[in-house]
């Protein structure tokens, strides 16, 4: 079933959650309220005739006013996918974590701290899983200034005679 | 005589290990034998990539895309290519879709061929790790021949190929599966029925439909759990659709459904579909259209986002690209499937002795520069 | 490398004892089983039967303790980085090391924008030759392998190493 | 019971049809290659070692710009106004620039063949030279630039002092003009235009 | 040994002035010294004969660069190169332990070598209870191991000792009973006897003696021979893909080349106690023959070949968990020994 049906459904069973709408481009997506996004996703999976029994992809954006984290969602049973968004503000990026509803959510999120500095409330154990612990800064954030050393070791190359 | 103080021990399956197919440490809380909490440590292997893709043009990221899952170059690529031409909309000719869907079956073989040997080896069989290197040599011949790198091919572009077909290059893939499909036969006597083999692997770390699904596996170990799902077939993208071959789903022939025996033979049986496609894709390749003619000088596409999912060895690639307008992706997120796989082991892995631990770990089959990306 | 240091020329038995000792470290070098990336694979292709590196006697061994020779096949990562230098010093002491792949000698494709990549494992250990290509045919591993044979070929246990 | 006898007499037999087939393959051909002694002749497309005709090249920066990489540095000085730097052999391309520096560092070229395709001239291309093992790193970076750096330095040295005269007469020219300014001349500098 | 030591005498007249009990010992230590030497030659030869076969059976060329033609220097070298490393014991490690224990494995594994007949004259020293000292000898190598992977303090080493000890201990019982088979009909636990009893051509060999029972009884020394010998399918102990290298993980250069000197020790012992048990020792195929060299070629050569079965195995099969190998040692070779060896004893009480 068509994604704008599901956008109708979710729309009346959480009028409020639903913030915007957008039907046009090669993906339509809405937008969530951040603080209702782990219960519309409870919604999502458990509602018989929806059942989005798997979370395909959860990606953190970084635009220059507000974090996005964008959930893709699909349907192994009826075969329909849909994609939800949050906005968050810059400075302080925090939101209920869904791990509690797809498992395959832990990962994704951890990783989405790890990159954008986003904080999952609740999730079991949200800790850097790609760079190592002891480093600082988001590193995929577009202000993200890279540091001068690391542990000793130089991380730019400066080109040294090539220039 | 006090009773003796039994407490559990924290071993570091660490970096460097034979069994933990590349640089990925298990940190591991075990009682005697039994492994009972596991702990994996990713990122040994993370190179950024998904920063380079937001300083480097569409064109350039094609290099780059190959290293993530360098065993399946050709699919990250055909994967990575089919997301931006989504993009873009722009129309492929018919022979491109032919090269392209016989370079990524090939590839597919080659990768299983690699999971089967490194699998044969974590439980203890060194030849047949030597026997499927040898095979996927020859792979790898017809890769050098038509794009000129054995591993990493940048050969699938935005719009087209790099190279068209070198002459003799048909001759050589049909030689290249009347070899193969026998060989299949040799790893069924040697490994996959031989009796200690099915000891070690058939009920070993099962991984029921739900909890497949529940973690995001997908791919052979998903199909292996019983579950019938394959992108190519179900969400057919390329031309997929002109080609019969059959999904292989585990049928528990020995052991129970979603055991590591039924991984492993998943991905025998699909190497079987692939080259079936392979011939089917050979036979109907249209000839004398310019490869390149569909290759956009610049890569512009306009203001939007696309997610696009391909089949790849391991699982469901996913590619979630949002573009500004500027030649230069805005942001690109890669659904890496082994990353996804790899989260069920804590899940999974918990009560199996250290050996099956192994045994499930070399079955999920997981490559670590696609899961730290 | 001991008490004879730097006190003899090159005299008959000293000559012909770096001779033997030399033959015998040469022909049998035994690399860790420690491979990184793309480039371990290239590695494990070299130890298959169309290359087949056992014919220069060079077996792969597990444990760092039995094996004097160190391929560095792949991207090294700051947190990768302490793993190797410490596996290295668990090396018994005549080692070579053989940084394999563009990754290993300068950061390879990952230089410029690798906040995360290693710039060159010489930065952590001595690396004695160093085989370029992205990633090196078994070929060129296999010609590696033959100009460390050369390098060790002109060791002498009178005079320490030259750096 | 019988289930225990069959498990053992099915674990024999398959342990043997086992032993069968690596029993067939000791009398098989081996498919090594051996490297040193016979080398192998590479496909003509297979992407080795980076080579540069420099007398072709007309310093056009393309494959600078196509490296995903940024390892080929190139360093162009414009001709001595008279000079005729001939034509390159392939394309009768006119000449225009000397090379004091043309490196490519294949320590951290990605070997993916970018740069070959938009060459007009096609001066970049592969050899099939995979034996260039080094013991230091820093003779991994290929020069192929023509000029003598003494040479190099006298260019240097010419188009300099060319730019302060072109400089002085704008200069003199802005003043004899008076207010109005005139359109700058696009000085199309081509020092390293990186 | 009476024989070699009038060998000996008469080769060195000047012998018989000094006193006898410094020249009969000193005889003894050569003995000793001989069968060192040969067990090194054979390992460094059996070492790269097994490579080249793994090689060939993989479709490869196997060791062909080093030293000439097909590389026959290779173990040569391989041997030099660890004699050469830095002998490293970790600072962590129980010093004594480390040190001791790979002399107490080549230690078991050389003792057995003293009761073994290589042929009718030439064997160390005649006990008339052979294969019983041969037995309880051959399980010190236990103590080694445990002492390795203890003193190692490595946990890697600890789960390979562990597995080890069960190892050992379990499959002792099936080597034993089957051996028992032998003993029974023979009558004498002297190896000496024990071959003389298989005299007289291949038809009277001790395995194709009491129908199936010998048989059966010789598959399942066979079999736990490589249990013994930690070879494939049952080498848990140093299983490389789970273990890293078992308990010999902290083990470099001298000391780990006596651990691979005790696992080939061991695998010729094993080799050779089922020939002479069950392949008619020293016997030619048709029978006894008079000349000393002829015995002592033959006993090699079976139990050349049983230790080729045995490489062949290794490259062949994957390996048992340790589970799976305690079920196939108590709930399969076990019963069936025992009922064997009963069958064995009602098959010699009837035909008697």
């Amino acid at each position: 079933m068509e994604s704008s049906e599901v956008f109708k459904l979710i729309e009346s069973k959480y009028p409020d959650a639903l913030k915007s709408i957008d039907l046009e481009g090669i993906e339509q997506s809405v937008t969530i309220d951040v603080n209702s996004i782990a219960d519309v996703c409870n919604y999502l999976k458990t509602e018989s005739e929806l059942q989005f029994t798997s979370l395909m992809c959860l990606s953190g954006v970084d635009y220059e006013d507000k974090m996005e984290v964008v959930y893709h969602l699909h349907s192994l049973l009826h075969d329909h996918r849909v994609t939800l968004k949050v906005e968050l503000s810059r400075d302080n990026p925090k939101l209920p974590s869904v791990s509690g509803v797809w498992k395959a959510a832990n990962w994704h999120e951890r990783e989405a701290y790890d990159m954008y500095g986003i904080v999952f409330d609740d999730h079991p154990d949200l800790r850097r899983i790609l760079l190592p612990d002891d480093w600082e800064g988001f590193p995929l954030r577009k202000d993200y200034v890279v540091a001068e050393k690391y542990r000793g070791w130089t991380i730019r190359k400066i080109k040294e005679g090539f220039e | 005589m006090p009773d003796l103080k039994t407490e559990e021990m924290v071993v570091q399956m660490g970096p460097q290990h034979p069994a933990t197919h590349g640089v990925l440490r298990l940190e591991i809380t075990t009682d005697g034998e039994i492994v009972r909490k596991i702990n994996p440590h990713i990122g040994y292997l993370h190179r950024c990539f998904e920063k380079h893709c937001e300083e480097l043009n569409y064109h350039q990221i094609i290099p780059f895309v190959d290293r993530c899952d360098y065993l399946a170059a050709m699919n990250n690529e055909h994967g990575y290519v089919m997301a931006v031409e989504k993009l873009l909309d722009i129309e492929i000719p018919e022979r491109v879709e032919y090269i392209r869907v016989i370079m990524s079956e090939l590839n597919r073989i080659a990768s299983h061929l690699v999971a089967l040997g490194t699998y044969g080896l974590d439980i203890g069989a060194i030849t047949p790790f030597l026997f499927t290197f040898r095979d996927r040599e020859k792979i790898l011949d017809l890769f050098e021949m038509t794009s000129g790198a054995r591993l990493l091919y940048n050969y699938i572009w935005i719009g087209g190929v790099a190279f068209d077909l070198p002459n003799g290059f048909v001759e050589k893939c049909f030689e290249f599966i009347d070899y193969f499909l026998p060989k299949l036969k040799e790893y069924d006597d040697l490994l996959s029925y031989n009796k200690i083999f099915i000891k070690r692997t058939a009920e070993v770390a099962i991984i029921p439909p739900a909890v497949a699904i529940e973690w995001g596996i997908t791919g052979p170990n998903l199909r292996a759990s019983g579950v019938d799902w394959d992108l190519r077939r179900d969400e057919p993208y390329s031309i997929y659709d002109k080609f019969e071959w059959d999904v292989i789903v585990a049928d528990g022939r020995v052991g129970v459904l979603g055991d590591s025996w039924s991984r492993y033979y998943v991905r025998v049986l699909e190497m079987e579909q692939s080259a079936s496609i392979v011939k089917q894709a050979l036979e109907g390749l249209p000839s004398d259209e310019n490869v390149k003619s569909a290759v956009p000088k610049k890569v512009r596409p306009k203001e939007g986002s696309v997610f696009f999912r391909s089949e790849n060895p391991r699982g469901e690639l996913g590619y979630y690209i949002i573009s500004d307008g500027s030649d230069i992706p805005y942001r690109l997120k890669m659904r890496s499937p082994a990353f996804c796989n790899l989260s069920a082991i804590s899940d999974v892995g918990e009560g199996l002795l250290i050996s099956d631990l192994v045994s499930l770990l070399g079955s999920i089959d997981i490559v670590l520069g696609e899961i730290d990306r | 490398m001991g008490i004879i240091e730097n006190k003899f020329r090159d005299n008959v038995i000293i000559t012909s004892a770096d001779k033997f000792m030399n033959w015998a470290r040469l022909s049998s070098l035994w690399p860790i089983t420690f491979g990184i990336a793309c480039c371990a694979i290239e590695m494990m292709a070299t130890a298959a039967s169309r290359y087949d590196q056992d014919r220069l006697g060079i077996i792969p061994r597990p444990s760092p303790r039995q094996a004097d020779l160190m391929i560095v096949a792949g991207t090294v990562t700051f947190k990768m980085a302490s793993r190797i230098k410490r596996l290295y010093e668990q090396m018994p002491e005549p080692k070579y090391v053989i940084a394999m792949g563009c990754c290993a000698t300068s950061g390879g494709p990952y230089w410029q924008h690798g906040y995360h990549v290693m710039k060159g494992v010489d930065q952590v250990i001595p690396v004695d030759v160093y085989v370029p290509g992205c990633p090196p045919r078994p070929e060129s591993l296999l010609e590696g392998f033959i100009k460390l044979q050369d390098k060790i070929r002109r060791e002498s246990i009178a005079t320490t190493q030259a750096a | 019971m019988r289930a225990y006898f069959i498990d053992i007499f099915s674990g024999v037999g398959s342990v043997l049809v086992g032993m069968r087939v690596t029993f067939s393959h000791l009398f098989t051909r081996s498919v090594t290659e051996q490297y040193p002694r016979e080398k192998i002749e590479m496909f003509d497309r297979s992407r080795n070692r980076l080579h540069v005709d420099i007398e072709d090249c007309i310093g056009c920066y393309l494959c600078d710009k196509a490296c995903p990489v940024d390892c080929i540095h190139i360093d162009t000085i414009k001709a001595r106004p008279g000079e005729d730097l001939g034509l390159t052999e392939k394309y009768e391309k006119k000449k225009t620039f000397v090379f004091p520096k043309f490196d490519i560092d294949m320590a951290e070229c990605c070997y993916c063949g970018l740069c070959v395709f938009p060459c007009p001239t096609e001066c970049i291309y592969w050899i099939s030279d995979y034996e260039f093992a080094e013991y230091d790193r820093s003779n991994l970076n290929y020069h192929f630039g023509n000029v003598t750096p003494e040479d190099a330095r006298v260019r240097y040295e010419e188009a300099e002092k060319l730019k302060i005269q072109k400089d002085k007469e704008i200069a003199a020219k802005k003043a004899a003009a008076g207010t109005e300014i005139p359109s700058q001349p696009k000085d199309d500098s081509t020092e390293s235009a990186e | 040994m009476d024989y070699f030591i009038q060998i000996v005498t008469d080769l060195l007249p000047g012998l018989n002035g000094l006193p006898q009990w410094l020249v009969i010992p000193s005889i003894m230590f050569l003995f000793g010294a001989l069968i060192f030497t040969g067990i090194a030659i054979y390992s460094l030869i059996i070492l790269w004969f097994e490579r080249k076969i793994a090689a060939h059976m993989q479709d490869r060329l196997g060791p062909m660069e080093v030293g000439g033609w097909h590389g026959w220097l290779q173990t040569v070298a391989d041997a030099v190169k660890l004699l050469l490393k830095e002998d490293i014991i970790p600072a962590v490690a129980d010093r004594k332990l480390f040190k001791l224990a790979p002399y107490i494995v080549f230690l078991a594994a050389f003792a057995v070598f003293a009761a073994l007949p290589f042929s009718d004259k030439i064997i160390g020293s005649e006990l008339n209870i052979g294969i019983f000292y041969i037995l309880s000898v051959s399980s010190v190598g236990v103590v080694g191991i445990l002492m390795a992977g203890w003193g190692s303090n490595n946990k890697w080493a600890l789960f390979g000792s562990m597995r080890s000890v069960a190892q050992f201990v379990s499959y002792e019982i099936p080597i034993g009973l089957s051996i028992l088979v032998v003993v029974m009909s023979v009558g004498s636990l002297s190896m000496r006897d024990i071959v003389m009893a298989q005299d007289g051509g291949i038809f009277n060999w001790m395995i194709w003696q009491n129908a199936p029972f010998n048989f059966i009884a010789f598959l399942i020394l066979f079999i736990a021979g490589t249990a013994e010998t930690n070879r494939v399918p049952f080498d848990i102990p140093e299983a490389e893909s789970e273990l890293v290298a078992g308990f010999h993980v902290e083990y470099s250069g001298m000391r780990f080349s006596i651990f691979f000197l005790a696992e080939y020790a061991n695998m010729l012992a094993v080799g050779i106690i089922a020939s002479t048990l069950f392949l008619g020792g020293w016997q030619g195929i048709t029978g006894a023959s008079s000349a000393p060299g002829i015995g002592l070629i033959w006993m090699l050569l079976k139990g050349f070949l049983i230790v080729l079965v045995m490489i062949w195995f290794r490259w062949t099969l994957p390996r048992l968990r340790v589970d799976q190998l305690m079920y196939v040692c108590w709930k399969v070779l076990v019963p069936i020994s025992f009922f064997n060896m009963v069958g064995a004893g009602i098959w010699i009480g009837l035909s008697s």
